[in-house]
C-alpha cells in the first residue's frame, strides 16, 4: 500500500566521488517495500517541480536506504540533507523482482543500478538463497557493493581499473556455463547493458527480468508521463507505464528500438 | 462555520470548489489509496473517447523552470473500458463526476455524450476543444470562435446535464470563444488548458517531447490563467472553472476573486499529492481570518 | 578558434548572438560601470516614444513562480531627450545599436523611424507593435495581422537599415504574423514579447498590478518562446531573434538550435546581471566540446 | 562605483524573534558604501527570481553589516547561511542621507528601518556628532539598537512594553523643543510612520529625509519597476525610480497618496 509520509534522515553519508548512502526512517514504506520497487522523493519549492525516483537499496526494521549517485541539481540538494530533517516521500511504488527459488539467481547491477540489486540480494540471501552478483562499471570511481562475500561477487570495469576487464554481461557470459541451471536474471542499469542482456536472455533461453528508468512525473500512474514503449504478448507493440507496469519489465516485453 | 460549498451553474453544487484537472489525476482511484479523495468537490476525468487510445510515443514529459511541458497524446482506456471498470469506484464516490471528452471529430463527442447522459454517477461533462480536428486537417476545435461554435452548439440538445467547455489560452481572444460557449447554451466554461510550449535537447538536438511542441502547465503558467479568468469574468454570465498552476490555497483564493467559482488542480498533483488538503484548511482558515461565511461569495470579488 | 559571429540578414553582423532585450537593461549604459556591456554583441534600447512617457503608477512589477509580471507603460525619456544624453555612450560603444520604437499610433513610429534613420550610430530597429493603438480604441498593433502590415508596410520605405519587429505571443498563429513581416519587407523578426499575466493581491483584493493585467517575463515562459521559434522558422525566411527566460548558454543553444540566428537577454539581467559573461564562455565552451567551427551554423539545426 | 562579488559569509546571528544579523566581506562594496544606501543580495536558482534588497546597517573594515527581519521565504532561506558560504551581492545601491554638521541630528528608525540608522549613527559620532535615535515598535519583540548610549536613545512601543508608550513620532513630538536647531530628521521605518515625520516636518520646519521601501526587480535602474509616486520641485506629479533616484527622498518629494 502506498503511503506518503515526511520521512527523517538517519544517516546521509558519502560512499565514493559521486555516490551517496541516504537512511531515512519511514516505517509504513518499510514494512511493504519488495526489491524492485521504488519510492519519490519530494522537493518543496523547487524551480524543478518533479519528485525524483530512488530504487530501495536495503530495509533497516523501519528505515529505508538509498543509493543515489549526484547527476543534477536535485541530487546534489541531497547530499546537503542533514541527519533530523524531514524529507516527505511516497512509496513504496511499482511492482517487483519475482523470485525463483531453485537453481541460480544471478543479479546484475550497473552504476546506480546497483541500488536495486543490493535489496534483492539480501532478501534472496535471508530466503536461504545465494545469488550471483555481477557488478559493472566504467572505472573503479563508480561503486561497488563491496559487503557482497566475495566468493559470490563478479567486479568488472570497462577499462579493467578493478575486476575483469570489460563490461559485465561479457563477464556473465564467461561465468555462465559454470551456474546451475534454470538460471534467473535480475538487472538493472544502463540501457545498453540491459539490451545486452536481453540478447544473452535469448542465446541461453534464461529468463531475465530488467528494471527501467525514464524520466517521471508523479510515480504513480496519474500523468502517463514514463511511458516506454514494449510489446505485447503476442508481440504488438504496446505502450507500458515504468511507474505502474513496472519498472521490473521481462526482457521480451521491452522494445529497444522504440 | 465556514461554508465552502459552491454552485457551477445550478446544475452543480460542490460541497467545495476544488475538482481534478483532466489528465492529472488518473481516473480518479490510483490516489484513493494514498490521499482522501473524498476531500475533492468533484473529479474531472482523463479525457475520454470512443475506441482506446495508447497515445503519443516517449518521451511524453519534461520539467520546465517551475513547470513541465507534457505530450500525453490523449492517452485513455476509451469508453466502454471506462465505463466497466470505473464504475464501482465512481458509485461509491462523494464528490461530483465530471466526464472530460475529446474526440477527433464532431461525430465522436456526440456519441460518447449520448452514451454517458444515461449514466447515473456521471453528473456532467468538461468539452476538451484542444484537440485537433482529424477530418479539418487537424486544425484544433479549440482556436476558431465559430469552427469551436459548430461543435459545441449541438451538444446542448443531447444532454440536460452540466456541460462545460474547456478552453485553450493559446489564442488572441479567450473572452471571445467563452462567449461561444455562453452562447451555445452551455452551462460554464473551465479555463485554462495548457500553453504550447517546446524544449530541445541542446546535446543530442532531438525535441525533449516527442511532438515536438507540447502542453505547458504548473506554477509557470498561473499567471497567465488569472489574466484569462480576469477578462473572462468580465465578457459572459455563465460560471468559469478556473486552472492553472494552482499549487496553494492562496492560489484558489486569487481564481475565486479574478472570478472563478470553482477551480481544478492539474500539475500540483504530481508534486504534492495531499494538496487538496493542504488548500482546504487554508480555504476554512482564510474564511474565518477575513470573516468570509461563504467562500463563494468572494468569486469576481477582485478590487479591479 | 570559435566563431561566434552572427549575421541577422546582410544587414547586421553581430560580434556575438547576444543582445539585450529592450526595457530589461536601461538606456544601455546603467550596467556599464558594472559589467563590461561591450560583450554584448548588440544592445536593444528601451521602448522609445516621440514625446516623454512617465509611464504607468506603481506597482508596476510582480514576480511570479520562476518569473516576474510587470506593467511599466513604456516609460522613456522620449526621442530628443534620449539623443541628447545617450549619443556619447552610443558612439563610442563596440556593439550595434538598435533602437526599440514603440508609437500609439502610426505616425508616431514613422516620425521616430525618419528622424533616427539619419543617426549615424543607430545600426537598425525593432518595432514594438505590442503597444496599444490609440487611434483604434487601444487595440494592439500586434493581435491582427492585417492591421500590423499596415503599420509597418510603409517603414521599409523610410529607412534602408536593420528593420525587425518583435511580435507578441498573445495570439492564435504567431507564424502568422511572422509571414506578414516578411511580405513588408523587414530584415528580421524578433519573438517573443511577454505573454499577458496578473495576479491579485488576496488579503487587499487588489491586483498587484497598476494595469490588472501586465506582460508575464522570465524563465517560465522559455517553453513557450521555443515552441514559437520552432513553429515560425518552419513558416518564413527571414531570421528570428529568439526572445524569452534566457538565463543560461544552455538556453541560448537551445534557441539557436530550434531557428534563432540571435537572441536577446531580458529578466536575467535582474538576477544576474553578469548573465553575459557566463553564456559567452559557455557558447565557447560547448562549440569546443560538438567541435562546432561556427556557432551560426547550428541555427534551426534541432532535429525536427 | 557599483560592485558584484561573491561577498563570504563571516557572521550570521539571530538577534531576537525574527531579526538576524549578517556579517559580508566584500571589501570594494564596504570601502564606498555610505549611509543610506543598500545592497541586493542574489538568490540562485529560485523560484522567486528578484533579488532582494537590504540597507547598510554598518560597515566592519572589510565587511557590510546587514540586519535582516524573517518576513517571507528568501530571508527565511537566509537564516540558513552557514560561516564560510559565499553569496552574489551588488552594491552598494542607490543615493544616500545628505548630513548636517551643525544643530541636532535625529534618527528616527522603525522596525527593519533600523538598520540603516545604526549605519548613520554610527557615521555620525565618526564625524564627532551626537545623533539623537529615536527607535520605535509595535512591542518589546522587535529589534532595538541596544548599543547606543542610553542618554542619546529614545526607545517607544505601541503597547508600552518598552520605553514610551505610544508611537515613535509622538515621541518625538514630545522631545522636539529641547533640542537645539536647527534640527535634521532622518528616518527609515514603515509608510505611516514616515507619512507622519513629513506632517510633523512641514509642522516645525524641520528638513526631513525619508528612506523610502518597494518592491524591487534589478536595484539599479534597469526595469523601472520600483517606482512610486513624488512631486517634482514645483509640485507636479511625478514618478521616480526608489533604487535609483533614491532610496532616500525628501520628506515634501513623496506623494503618500499615490
Ligand atoms: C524507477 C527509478 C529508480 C531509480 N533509482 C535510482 C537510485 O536508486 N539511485 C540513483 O542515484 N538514481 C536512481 N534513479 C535515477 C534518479 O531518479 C535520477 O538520477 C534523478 O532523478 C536525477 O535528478 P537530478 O535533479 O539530480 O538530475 P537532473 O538535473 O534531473 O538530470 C541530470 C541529467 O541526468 C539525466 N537524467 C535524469 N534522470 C534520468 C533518468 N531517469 N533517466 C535518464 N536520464 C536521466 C537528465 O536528462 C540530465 O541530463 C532512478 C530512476 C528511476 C526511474
Ligand atoms: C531599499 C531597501 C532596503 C531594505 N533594507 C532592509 C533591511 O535592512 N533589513 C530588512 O530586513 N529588510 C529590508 N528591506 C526589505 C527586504 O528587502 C524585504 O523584507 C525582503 O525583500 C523580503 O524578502 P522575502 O523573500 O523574505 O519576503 P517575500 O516572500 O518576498 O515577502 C513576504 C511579504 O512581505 C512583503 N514585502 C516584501 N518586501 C516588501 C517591501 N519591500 N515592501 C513592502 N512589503 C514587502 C510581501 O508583499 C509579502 O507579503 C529593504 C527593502 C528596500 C527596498
Ligand atoms: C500530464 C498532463 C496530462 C493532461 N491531460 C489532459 C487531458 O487528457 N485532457 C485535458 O483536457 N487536459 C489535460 N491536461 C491539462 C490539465 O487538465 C490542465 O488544464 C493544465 O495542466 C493546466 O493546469 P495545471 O497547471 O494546474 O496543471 C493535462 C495536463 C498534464 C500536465
Ligand atoms: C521590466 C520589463 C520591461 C520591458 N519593457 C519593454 C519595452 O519597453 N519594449 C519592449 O519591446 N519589450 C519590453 N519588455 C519585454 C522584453 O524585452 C522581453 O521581450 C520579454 O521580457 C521576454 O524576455 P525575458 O523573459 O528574457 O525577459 C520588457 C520586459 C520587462 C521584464
Ligand atoms: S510517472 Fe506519472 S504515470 Fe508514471
Ligand atoms: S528596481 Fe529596477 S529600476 Fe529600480
Amino acid at each position: 500500500m502506498k503511503n506518503i509520509c515526511e520521512s527523517i534522515i538517519i544517516e546521509n553519508t558519502q560512499l565514493t566521488k559521486d555516490y551517496w548512502k541516504l537512511k531515512l526512517e519511514a516505517p509504513t514504506i518499510a514494512k511493504n517495500a519488495k526489491p524492485g520497487q521504488f519510492i519519490e522523493i519530494y522537493f518543496n519549492n523547487s524551480v524543478k517541480i518533479f519528485p525524483r525516483p530512488f530504487s530501495i537499496a536495503g530495509i533497516d526494521e523501519n528505515n529505508l536506504v538509498l543509493i543515489y549517485k549526484i547527476v543534477g541539481s536535485q541530487t546534489k540538494k541531497m547530499t546537503s540533507w542533514k541527519t533530523g530533517e524531514q524529507h516527505r516521500i511516497l512509496g513504496p511504488l511499482g511492482n517487483f523482482f519475482q523470485i525463483n527459488n531453485i537453481g541460480t539467481n544471478v543479479l546484475v547491477g550497473g552504476g546506480v543500478g546497483t541500488a536495486p540489486m543490493i535489496f534483492l540480494r539480501s532478501h534472496l540471501i535471508s530466503k536461504g538463497l545465494e545469488p550471483k552478483y555481477f557488478s559493472g562499471a566504467r572505472n573503479d570511481l563508480e561503486y561497488f557493493p563491496e559487503e557482497v562475500k566475495n566468493s559470490q561477487l563478479f567486479i568488472s570495469t570497462d577499462d579493467g581499473s578493478k575486476g575483469f576487464k570489460g563490461n559485465v554481461v561479457q563477464h556473465l557470459e564467461k561465468e555462465i556455463q559454470n551456474f546451475k541451471q534454470p538460471i534467473n536474471i535480475y538487472s538493472c542499469g544502463p540501457k545498453k547493458m540491459m539490451e545486452a542482456l536481453k540478447k544473452l536472455g535469448q542465446k541461453y533461453k534464461i529468463k531475465v527480468q530488467l528494471s527501467m528508468e525514464t524520466l517521471m512525473a508523479c510515480g504513480m500512474g496519474l500523468c502517463q508521463g514514463c511511458a516506454i514503449k514494449t510489446y505485447s504478448k503476442n508481440g504488438e507493440d504496446k505502450i507500458s507505464l515504468v511507474c505502474k507496469d513496472g519498472p521490473i519489465f521481462k526482457a521480451e516485453e521491452i522494445n529497444f528500438h522504440g | 462555520m465556514v461554508d465552502l460549498t459552491i454552485k457551477i451553474s445550478d446544475k452543480i453544487e460542490l460541497q467545495n470548489p476544488i475538482m481534478t484537472a483532466s489528465g492529472t489525476f488518473g481516473y480518479g482511484d490510483e490516489l484513493s489509496t494514498v490521499i482522501n479523495t473524498n476531500l475533492y468537490g468533484g473529479i474531472v476525468s482523463k479525457s475520454l473517447s470512443l475506441e482506446p487510445r495508447i497515445g503519443n510515443p516517449p518521451p511524453r514529459i519534461v520539467e520546465t523552470p517551475s513547470g513541465m511541458i507534457n505530450s500525453i497524446g490523449l492517452a485513455n482506456i476509451g469508453l466502454s473500458r471506462f465505463l466497466d471498470e470505473k464504475a464501482k469506484y465512481f458509485q461509491n464516490y462523494n464528490g461530483k463526476i465530471i466526464i472530460n471528452i475529446a474526440g477527433k471529430q464532431d461525430d465522436e463527442f456526440y456519441t460518447i455524450l449520448k452514451k454517458l447522459d444515461k449514466i447515473e454517477w456521471v453528473h456532467g461533462f468538461e468539452i476538451n476543444v484542444s484537440c485537433p480536428n482529424v477530418k479539418e486537417g487537424g486544425i484544433q476545435f479549440g482556436t476558431d470562435p465559430e469552427f469551436m461554435f459548430k461543435l459545441i452548439q449541438p451538444m446542448r440538445d443531447l444532454t440536460d446535464k452540466f456541460l462545460m467547455v474547456k478552453l485553450s489560452p493559446n489564442v488572441t481572444d479567450i473572452a471571445q470563444m467563452a462567449e461561444k460557449v455562453q452562447l451555445a447554451g452551455c452551462d460554464a466554461v473551465s479555463m485554462i488548458n495548457t500553453l504550447y510550449g517546446a524544449a530541445i535537447d541542446i546535446y543530442s538536438g532531438k525535441p525533449k517531447i516527442n511532438t515536438v511542441v507540447g502542453g505547458l502547465s504548473g506554477p509557470a503558467i498561473k499567471p497567465v490563467a488569472i489574466a484569462n479568468v480576469i477578462k473572462t469574468y468580465k465578457a459572459v454570465d455563465i460560471p468559469i472553472v478556473g486552472i492553472g498552476g494552482i499549487t496553494t490555497g492562496e492560489d484558489v483564493i486569487e481564481f475565486l476573486l479574478a472570478g472563478a467559482s470553482a477551480v481544478e488542480l492539474g500539475t500540483v498533483h504530481f508534486f504534492n499529492p495531499n494538496a487538496v488538503d493542504e488548500i482546504l484548511q487554508f480555504l476554512v482558515s482564510y474564511c474565518k481570518k477575513m470573516n468570509i461565511k461563504r467562500l463563494r461569495d468572494i468569486t469576481g470579488k477582485a478590487k479591479i
